[in-house]
């Protein structure tokens, strides 16, 4: 599980949804659910790689999940077969599986459910671990394929009611059922997800999204406001316990 | 050979990790062998711990970044006992890089790096990312002299003293630290800029502006770097936007003795090994068996 | 409404070609209608004609490009002569860029402009590529008040004067301008760079440092327009690195007035039309109705 | 013959020798030999678009030849079939064709004899001109398809001999043998050729590539000194007599 600055090249780009696109880069890799990679597939502009989550892993390729936001993911998604991408990772600590037992409830908002999508896979191995899967979107759902079907119990919301409840999932959403909540989405509805479970008393963990620039806890740009003082959400990061963050609001 | 000499330190090249971009050189060790470096700068250290500012602390912009992290390190007591020991084994030169906000901070943290196993104190009189005063040092030429004049008095290890872009006159500042006792000058800092935030109708930072590095600094730093080398006699450490080795290159044509490698290390994390083998195969090309061969040329 | 109100002269909206890069505006109408613009700033004038400077004029760097044309003009009695009847047929502001080495020259040029139908007059006091003191007068306030006043006391034309961003103290720069009698200040010009040629071991410039432009000096130039907008209460022209309506919508939230598209018009000839197209749709999108309610409201 | 900034679709590119690749782009043009126009195929990154010579035309697209040197021509080299690139032109004065009559010498030095090759293929339907092409390389020779074959008079010179006469091409070259001298190529081959042609007393036309910035002739960084002031390679050239300009060295 070491990190490492490989180059590789692309196995498959294909556009799965309105800006959401899957992105598969060939090679073995050995990743822990919850942590990310720098790519970077251009060579001087923008000059920062940019870090995204491990949606899905096999023996021969690595996948990421996208959404289409500003030049570096516009590049991505001209990616072709064979084209060239580097790779700096795995980074970060990942999801502790030891602490995920009982009734886990894994909450994802938009392109948040990227990284729950191997988190699940993995959970869903373990003996004595029942989990449920809560997705919030704007509209049409997406990145669920390996958990619908699969899954025991999976909720969705669309704030445009096209698929499931109308509005957002957290609203749907009751932590008391739960042992463990793991959460993983815009800044606003993981803070407010928080201040639910605490209220509730459960435990949760959040996959924070900082920008960053080196990615490997050298430069201390990404750093988040924890209990115990500045934390790199990038090396120390990016899954902190609810309960540690000062979250600003 | 690309071995160079600065104030009395043997370097084995003439490339290091700029200060604030490679922590105290750990998280790279996992990436290359760090020993392969000239030598690393330390996060800038201040005498007390620091937690840096709030809000966002990067913005990227074309061909660089901005930077506010205003010097979050755990100061220098605690970097001489946890960091140091790590860093003197990384066979390196080691460099601490010393920031502040009073002239006694400075003088008292100097004094305890003084005592320390450290090869060069690198004096930064010019992050732009502290409220507190911290930016004048860098500014103003009579403030400067006053500050690195204490820290001289307070301290024999050999005296880097890293300029500030935004100087009033650059070449004044140089002469006037070089007057104060500095060994030698490194340069440049980041340059302030401000970004704005058309959404929120705000500044992207809390402290409004911030520092710039990166490739779209590089002309203007050389351009210092070249008139610093033109007016003062000790060895100059030039950096700004080097990502390449032929920038590198530049800069030692400009004058430089050695040069720092900063934002470009975010790029891949062992550009600095680029860096120093494309200096080697340059000097093997073109027939320069010593970098004092093209040192200063354009001049 | 885009229209914004510049020392008395009214632009139908706030984009301005730059001076340098529109030559005299006839070249780009072939691809678009240059009346669509807020002004153009004519290709710095002098006194008598000038040929400019001799060997490489240009020079890419990352996200910007090096310029030493030093002032390539016909001067401006052929510019009245040959070049403004155009100019004016052309339905937008024209304002003369006027640029020199000596007091008595840019006095006596002023003086011939203030007879000509010219809408503004941008004293450029900060050419870089001009070797006999041009540069001088940019970086010193002392120096600038003098010139602006003579120039001031020749011309009852709207007297816009154009900064360096080399001024020692941009601030002070600005209020010693407004001091001597400027109607509106204008920045930034471009930055003093250098550059070397690694195989020729020589400058790539004869001068050996020329000016440098595009979106690579956007945060600093954007950092000095919200400077000056905060120290002055003349109506600010803020440039350097604009390239797309954002960041047209910065320099604006920074406090300007109107804004210049220098290098951007290399990219694509009607660049201008698409940052103009850009600030009417986000105002319409963010219900704005006067550019006024934006117009420094980060301060 | 308007110039206008278009954006076209890669019709074709392929690499035809070391270094050397033809690119087509779809679009009908109409276009004087000897001019240009400033390609880009990227977003940000160079910021200059790149001036490259008409290499032919046709009814359906335009084709460029060029050398991969650098950053921009690097980007070209890898453009596939339907990748978008934007044009600006055609942009120059070009040759004008009504001078070039009788014998009528093309000389080529490597990439220069992109801009030649639809020269020859204009000139050629000519009546009264009776053209030869003499082309000069480091080794292998490229840019000869619709020359060869066609033209009756063809000389070649590489540097490695490994074809033609081993050398200068210019060297092999004897300008009294014709009406009028066309010589596209590194400057310093231009102003050899310059001087070799005065001293014979025959004219000879060049095409002179200085660095760019609009291309359109505003900015005045492409000048050329002439005998009478300097003029803008990309507006009043980048087609100069020889006996116009006044070389370095
Ligand atoms: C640990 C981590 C994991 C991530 N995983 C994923 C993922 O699996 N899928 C995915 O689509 N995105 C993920 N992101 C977010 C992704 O990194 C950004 O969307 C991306 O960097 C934007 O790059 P851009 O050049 O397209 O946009 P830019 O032009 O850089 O910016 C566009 C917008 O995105 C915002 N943004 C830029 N960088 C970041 C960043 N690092 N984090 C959050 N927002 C940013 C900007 O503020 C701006 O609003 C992750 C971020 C982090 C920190
Ligand atoms: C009117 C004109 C017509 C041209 N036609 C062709 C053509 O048909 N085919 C072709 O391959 N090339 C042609 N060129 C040259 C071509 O423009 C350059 O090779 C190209 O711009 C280099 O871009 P780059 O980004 O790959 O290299 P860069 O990274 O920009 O530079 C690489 C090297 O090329 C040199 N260079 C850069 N720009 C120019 C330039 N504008 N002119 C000359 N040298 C330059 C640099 O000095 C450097 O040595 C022409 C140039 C001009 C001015
Ligand atoms: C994230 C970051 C943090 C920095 N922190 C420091 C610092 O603590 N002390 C210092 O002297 N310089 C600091 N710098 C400045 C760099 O050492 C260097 O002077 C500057 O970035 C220019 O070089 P570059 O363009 O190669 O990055 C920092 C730069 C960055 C990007
Ligand atoms: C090729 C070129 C020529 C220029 N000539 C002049 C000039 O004659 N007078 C002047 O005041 N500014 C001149 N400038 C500066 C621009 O007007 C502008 O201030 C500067 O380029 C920064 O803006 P930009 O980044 O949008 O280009 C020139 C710039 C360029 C690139
Ligand atoms: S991105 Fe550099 S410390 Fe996290
Ligand atoms: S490139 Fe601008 S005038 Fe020729």
């Amino acid at each position: 599980m070491k990190s490492k600055y490989v180059e590789a090249a692309v196995y498959k780009n294909e556009q799965i949804s309105d800006c959401v696109f899957r992105l598969s880069v060939k090679g073995s890799f050995d990743v822990k659910p919850g942590q990310f990679f720098m790519l970077r597939a251009w060579g001087q502009e923008p000059l920062l790689s940019r870090p995204i989550s491990v949606h899905d892993v096999d023996d021969e390729k690595i996948t990421f999940l996208y959404h289409v936001v500003g030049r570096g993911t516009q590049i991505f998604s001209k990616l072709r077969e064979g084209d060239d991408i580097s790779l700096l990772g795995p980074l970060g600590n990942g999801f502790e599986l030891d602490m995920l037992k009982g009734k886990v409830a894994l909450v994802g908002g938009g392109i948040g459910v990227a990284p729950l999508n191997y988190l699940y896979k993995k959970l869903s191995m373990n003996e004595g671990v029942e989990v449920s899967f809560h997705a919030g979107y704007r509209s049409q759902p997406f990145g669920l394929e390996c958990i619908q079907g699969s899954c025991s119990l999976l909720n969705i919301a669309t704030e445009d009611a096209c698929v499931g409840e109308k509005g957002y999932i957290i609203d749907y959403f009751e932590p008391k059922l739960y042992d463990i909540v793991v959460c993983c989405g815009p800044e606003i509805m993981m803070s407010k997800l928080i201040k639910k479970c605490e209220a509730a008393g459960v435990p949760i963990l959040v996959s924070m999204e900082k920008k960053m620039a080196c990615g490997i806890g050298a430069c201390l740009v990404c750093t988040c406001k924890t209990k115990d003082g500045n934390k790199r959400s990038c090396a120390d990061g990016p899954v902190f316990l609810g309960s540690e963050l000062i979250l600003n609001d | 050979m690309t071995s160079v000499n600065i104030c009395g330190v043997e370097l084995k090249n003439p490339v290091i990790a700029a200060s604030g971009t490679f922590g105290f050189g750990g998280e790279f060790s996992d990436y290359f062998d760090v020993s392969r470096l000239g030598g690393i700068s330390s996060k800038g250290l201040t005498l007390a711990p620091k937690q840096g500012n709030d809000g966002v602390r990067m913005h990227e912009v074309r061909s660089g970044m901005m930077n506010s992290v205003g010097l979050q390190n755990p100061g220098v007591e605690a970097f001489i006992k946890d960091e140091l020991p790590q860093m003197e084994k990384m066979n390196t030169a080691v460099i601490a890089n010393l920031g502040g906000s009073t002239i006694e901070d400075y003088v008292r943290a100097a004094v305890m790096l003084d005592k320390s196993s450290i090869d060069i104190l690198e004096l930064n009189i010019s992050c732009p990312n502290v409220k507190e005063g911290g930016m004048a040092f860098g500014i103003k030429s009579c403030v400067a002299y006053e500050i690195v004049g204490e820290v001289r008095k307070a301290t024999s290890k050999p005296l880097m003293v890293k300029l500030s872009p935004n100087a009033e006159d650059i070449c004044d500042m140089a002469i006037n630290c070089c007057k104060a006792g500095a060994d030698a000058i490194s340069l440049v800092n980041t340059f302030k800029g401000i970004a704005i935030d058309i959404k929120s109708r705000k500044p992207v930072f809390e402290n409004i502006s911030a520092g710039v590095s990166g490739p779209a600094i590089k002309p203007m730093a050389l351009r210092m770097v070249y008139e610093v080398c033109g007016c003062v006699d000790v060895p100059v450490v030039g950096m700004g936007g080097i990502s390449t080795y032929e920038d590198a290159i530049e800069f030692i044509m400009a004058g430089s003795h050695a040069i720092q490698v900063g934002t470009a290390n975010f790029i891949k994390p062992d550009i600095c090994v680029d860096i120093i083998e494309g200096i080697e195969a340059f000097m093997a090309r073109e027939g320069i068996k010593s970098l004092e061969e093209i040192r200063g040329i354009i001049k």
